[in-house]
């Protein structure tokens, strides 16, 4: 089992938090200009997708370093999704979608009762992340997978109002939309564990500058004539949201391996990285919050970005307590 | 009249005037049928009675949706400050205004600066021949855009410690040089507004209590407003809340054993913080001056706000992460309630030192004068 | 509702807890003598017994008030056994026990998995509660209750270590044991309620003790040149402590007034009542230990008493989880 | 020799020498076969190797159960403080018989007076001759039954801030001025002691540093304290404990869903400090020196400790209240890793200052003399 980072995995790290730093605007939405700077410049659209169909071949412990950097920035737009798409599209294994995701396309994915035939999907799909933002998305129909053009017939899509400020989601309508049979849907495929995985390691850089906004402020702000940090329930408090970003750093690092090495014990770390990291995000980013005192709960502080950006990362993938339960199942208490 | 005519009679009056709908209109109705001020001194325009006509009124009030949520900090919190402190020709002048609506008061405390630790504030009033000239910047007041007085703390004494150099004045909220500012919070509207002050004059005959003595002053309006809140003024009520048991188990799988047991979780605390309520009112009623233990009852229900916010969003599940639903509305507003009125961590001090007793903590800014004090945010 | 202490109440609180912090030794164990005196001289032992039977025929709201006391207390011995016979045979409704009661005899109750036939009872009961100081139990055996003369033929017991090192548990097997017939057991006896709020009570009390013990010692011990009591850490916890013992207080004093005087909200206020006051007294003993600093850890320091009181008590009547699973069930969850 | 053929010659040799049940015939063997003392100096009787090879054989040793336990402190803290800041002549007498198991240290810095705060410690040392008398007394002394010699904190000026009028001595525990008593603690058995000293004479020649400057000693004996904490010494592992998730399934109805979730819950705190330890053991493999984030290592072992205790207690139920048994045992000890070594609220402070940089809160007692300092239980 490896938990630290190599050294061409901190080049990664620094490279993607330096561009972001001076690139990644939360409030200011999606930029497709950004997004084209960090494809190219980066190489990030491509990072997981297998050197053949032009991406850079990395693993999950890669993709975790990136996901930290982007969650750290409250990124905006539809990276997220489109690393949902990648993920799933790199388990099917469709050559083409793989290549326009390397050229830097935006697609989604998305879970919802629909119905397909093969060349033709119809159904609803309650909450898409990035749904107005990209341009194809990858979904499962009966016992298939299929790739829909959003821009094509067949498809309405309505923009949905978001707690999270910084990424979208839309309603979608197939009505027999035109579709591409990617193969078929297998469990077995374990997409889903690897997405709980992707998003742990964006949690994983929510808290973390959570933490470090706040352990800043802890060190300048002052009240009773001393520097707020000084205040013991203050500090053992950061001292407590430090614990935890420790241990949610240290599943996520586990769970990236076990995707990259240990597929057996996969299901059990994927579980783990929401359980944990998840709950563990949303707390630190609350108490984050708190801890600010009234200028957190302003609109014009980020504070309240980051603690919606953890409340909708946490309920994404399902209620947490499906998360809970499926680790119930794989301990088979 | 006994208390149970009065309250037959306040129910009477309700259910024939709680149609009103400008709030104007209604506050001097509610005044000229002798419910507003019920305990305040008939000197000044009170009714002078008793705690239990006021607490048979709000009992029976509850059962209403009253248009008096602007009228709620003069009537909580500046009024009573007035009658404590204020002289008799301020009281005269602003008491009766204020009780039928005629006059709306706000509070300007809190400044960028100076929020749990409010008597570091930098907001300064400076002499001026008679009277005194106003500087500086106020936030999180609530009903300011509606205000025609603000009770302000300024300093007037930079040499003197911090809680020593601090004035308490009324000041006209109509003056030009008085900028109201709505201030948008977490939820994304304005609940609360920021206030600017440039060069704004206040006559001597407005400073209320003596000049440099200020925060005891403020200490008064303080006791006042954590009354008003562990009275429940302001706490909203249940009515609607997304976040409640009741509201929960109509929306979720209450098959699911997880769910049932968050619920449960959800109603142990809940219950327990209005059972303590009960018991507080109860002592209130009965004589017993809760003092600070109703610090404690604060610090709950900040504490109870965020954990059901949160745990409703959990269970509700991606439906949550919607916005501009009622869901979201209380997600964004529950921390509120954990930094208006002190946080929790000065709850949470409050009670160990007034309730249990406990040694204080050695200070570093008692003594020092406060143009030498650390305050603020340091750049 | 009422959830104040009247005058008569309050007084007898100063006459039990003036009593019991003279006598009450919770290292010596049961003393015959003490209880001879807090039965004779405050007439405890027949506190809620009808008037008819020689008791005092007083309420709930009054036995919350004593068992509070001899909770803080500790009071070793089988007081809560015999009080919890008396609720069951004041429901039972049995003149011949409840004026030996009044007496101030000890008397036990338990349940197992026994059978009765009419005239003797047989099985096991694994730990009953003063069982080896009690000399009649009540029990169900079948669909009747019974009473067991523990002194005569056909019944063994042994005594158990327990945690809790001031009140005994005992095995006693019954093989045919001669038994008195008291009636008919039936649910809407609402016993186990009554139980509920009565031990509630004790941990009120328990819990209080704890509290008061931790604050006098942060108040008068030193470190870093501070009294500990003033460290911020320290305080906010105790304030958090004081938090929980404010709402266990109003729960019981509520469940209290509902045993007394609305037996609709009875069932609901006892689960609660367990609930949340047996975990908030563990939680205090627990944090009192802690805070106490390595001295709490040692035996000769009555800490642990508290905290192996506490979680003795908690799980008393059934794990925890039954009276959440009782609450749901109430709610119509 | 590579680390395969090292950690294969070190199965070999436990293979063969684990039934030895004799600690001290053990020690000596494991000595002479060079497994004690493996990255100390070879110039002192150690082995001069690397961590990896310390790392390596740990590793191998996880899966025997030796008769280590009385010589963990002077392996883990009282060696290494020699080593660091003994001088050659000590290094020379006490090294070589530690490791071999010959002699058995003890460490005495804490007192009934002085438990978090150690420097405030009141047992004296004062100058007699060329030499030192010892009175005092200390507690929570781990092995000093078996003990030859202690390192021992005393205080040798009270008119200095306490800092800096400790001294560090090795004082022999076998002299009739010295009494060891056994500490009962919770569980009703002792595994401390309490230590007397009556008139104890120390050679200045078994002085450790400076005079006075005995506090920058124990910095470094409380840093290697830590260190072997973090490593996993003296943790005793999850073998025959009955509140893990491994122990409570066999004896609980999993089918109950509440049982389930907490069980899950259980596995993810375990899981999450797990993973937290291997990672830190992976840096420090790595020549990453993990610091003051050990502490929050040990803070987390300590929560989870209580946590498991209660939740397997309250799960359990009636059965639980039984005593003398395994689970009354580790429930009754669960609070020993709280409050040994530093109790949660040192440990969050160490973590607060030296992790987050945050800044130190004032204090009262860095600069007064010590006679003059609040110090122990005022009465």
């Amino acid at each position: 089992m490896n938990l630290l980072l190599n050294e061409e995995q901190q080049q990664l790290r620094a490279a993607v938090r330096g561009f972001l730093a001076a690139h990644s605007r939360p409030r200011e939405g999606y930029s497709p200009e950004v997004y084209a700077r960090l494809n190219g410049e980066l190489g990030l659209s491509g990072l997981i997708v297998p050197e053949e169909y032009g991406g850079a071949g990395a693993g999950y412990a890669e993709l975790a370093v990136v996901m930290e950097e982007t969650g750290a920035a409250l990124l905006p737009g539809p990276f997220l999704a489109t690393v949902f798409a990648t993920v799933a599209l790199t388990r099917i294994g469709d050559k083409e979608l793989l290549t326009r995701l390397a050229e830097g396309r935006v697609v989604t994915v998305a879970e919802g009762e629909l119905s397909g035939d093969g060349a033709s999907v119809s159904g609803e799909l309650a909450q898409v992340l990035g749904g107005m933002e990209a341009e194809t998305i990858v979904v499962r129909a009966g016992a298939a997978m299929y790739a829909v053009e959003l821009t094509g017939p067949g498809v309405s899509r309505s923009p949905l109002e978001t707690l999270d400020l910084t990424r979208g989601q839309a309603r979608i309508v197939l009505d027999a939309a035109p579709a591409r049979e990617l193969g078929p849907a297998r469990a077995a495929l374990g997409i889903g564990d690897r997405l709980a995985v992707v998003l742990a390691a964006e949690q994983l850089g929510v808290m973390r500058a959570a933490l470090d906004a706040i352990v800043a402020y802890a060190k300048i702000r002052a009240a009773f004539g001393r520097l707020v940090g000084s205040f013991q329930a203050v500090k053992h408090k950061l001292a407590e949201m430090h614990c935890k970003v420790e241990q949610a750093e240290s599943i996520v690092r586990y769970a990236a391996w076990a995707a990259d090495e240990a597929p057996g014990e996969l299901p059990m770390a994927a579980a783990l990285a929401q359980a944990y990291v998840g709950r563990a995000c949303y707390e630190v980013a609350a108490d984050h919050l708190l801890l600010h005192g009234g200028i957190g709960f302003t609109w014009e502080h980020d504070a309240h970005l980051y603690v919606k950006r953890a409340k909708a990362d946490e309920v994404l993938l399902g209620p947490p307590r499906e998360h809970r339960a499926r680790i119930a199942e794989l301990l088979e208490l | 009249m006994d208390l149970a005519e009065y309250r037959r009679a306040a129910r009477e009056w309700l259910d024939a005037n709680v149609a009103i709908e400008d709030p104007h209109e209604f506050m001097a109705k509610l005044y000229d049928a002798g419910y507003s001020g019920i305990t305040w001194p008939a000197a000044w325009g009170g009714q002078g009675l008793t705690q239990a006509e006021e607490a048979a009124f709000a009992e029976v009030a509850r059962d209403y949706t009253l248009p008096l949520q602007r009228f709620s900090i003069g009537l909580g919190m500046c009024g009573p400050t007035v009658v404590d402190r204020g002289d008799d020709e301020q009281r005269r002048r602003w008491i009766r205004p204020l009780l039928r609506g005629e006059e709306i008061w706000c509070q300007l405390f809190s400044e960028p600066g100076a929020g749990s630790d409010v008597a570091s504030l930098q907001t300064r009033a400076v002499r001026d021949g008679e009277g005194w000239v106003v500087n500086g910047q106020k936030v999180w007041t609530t009903n300011a855009q509606y205000a025609d007085w603000g009770l302000l703390l300024a300093r007037t004494n930079v040499d003197a410690p911090k809680h020593k150099g601090l004035t308490m004045f009324a000041v006209n909220m109509r003056h030009p040089g008085v900028t109201v500012r709505p201030l948008r919070d977490m939820t994304g509207r304005a609940h609360f507004n920021e206030i600017f002050f440039d060069d704004v004059p206040i006559p001597d005959t407005d400073r209320i209590g003596a000049v440099d003595d200020g925060w005891s002053v403020a200490v008064t309006t303080l006791l006042h407003e954590r009354l008003s809140i562990s009275a429940g003024v302001g706490m909203g009520g249940s009515k609607g809340n997304p976040t409640t048991v009741e509201a929960l188990r109509e929306r979720l799988d209450t098959t699911d054993p997880y769910v049932r047991d968050r619920l449960v979780e959800l109603h142990l605390r809940t219950q327990a913080l209005h059972l303590f309520n009960q018991r507080l009112a109860q002592e209130t009623k009965a004589g017993i001056f809760p003092g600070a233990r109703g610090s404690a009852a604060k610090l709950l229900l900040a504490e109870l706000t965020m954990f059901q916010a949160d745990l409703a969003t959990s269970l509700v599940g991606p439906e949550a992460a919607l916005g501009d639903t009622p869901l979201a509305f209380t997600f964004s507003w529950a921390p509120a309630m954990a930094l208006g009125g002190g946080t929790n961590e000065i709850m949470r001090g409050i009670v160990g030192d007034r309730v249990l007793g406990l040694p204080p903590e050695p200070r570093v800014d008692k003594t020092v004068p406060f143009k030498e004090l650390k305050v603020g945010t340091q750049t």
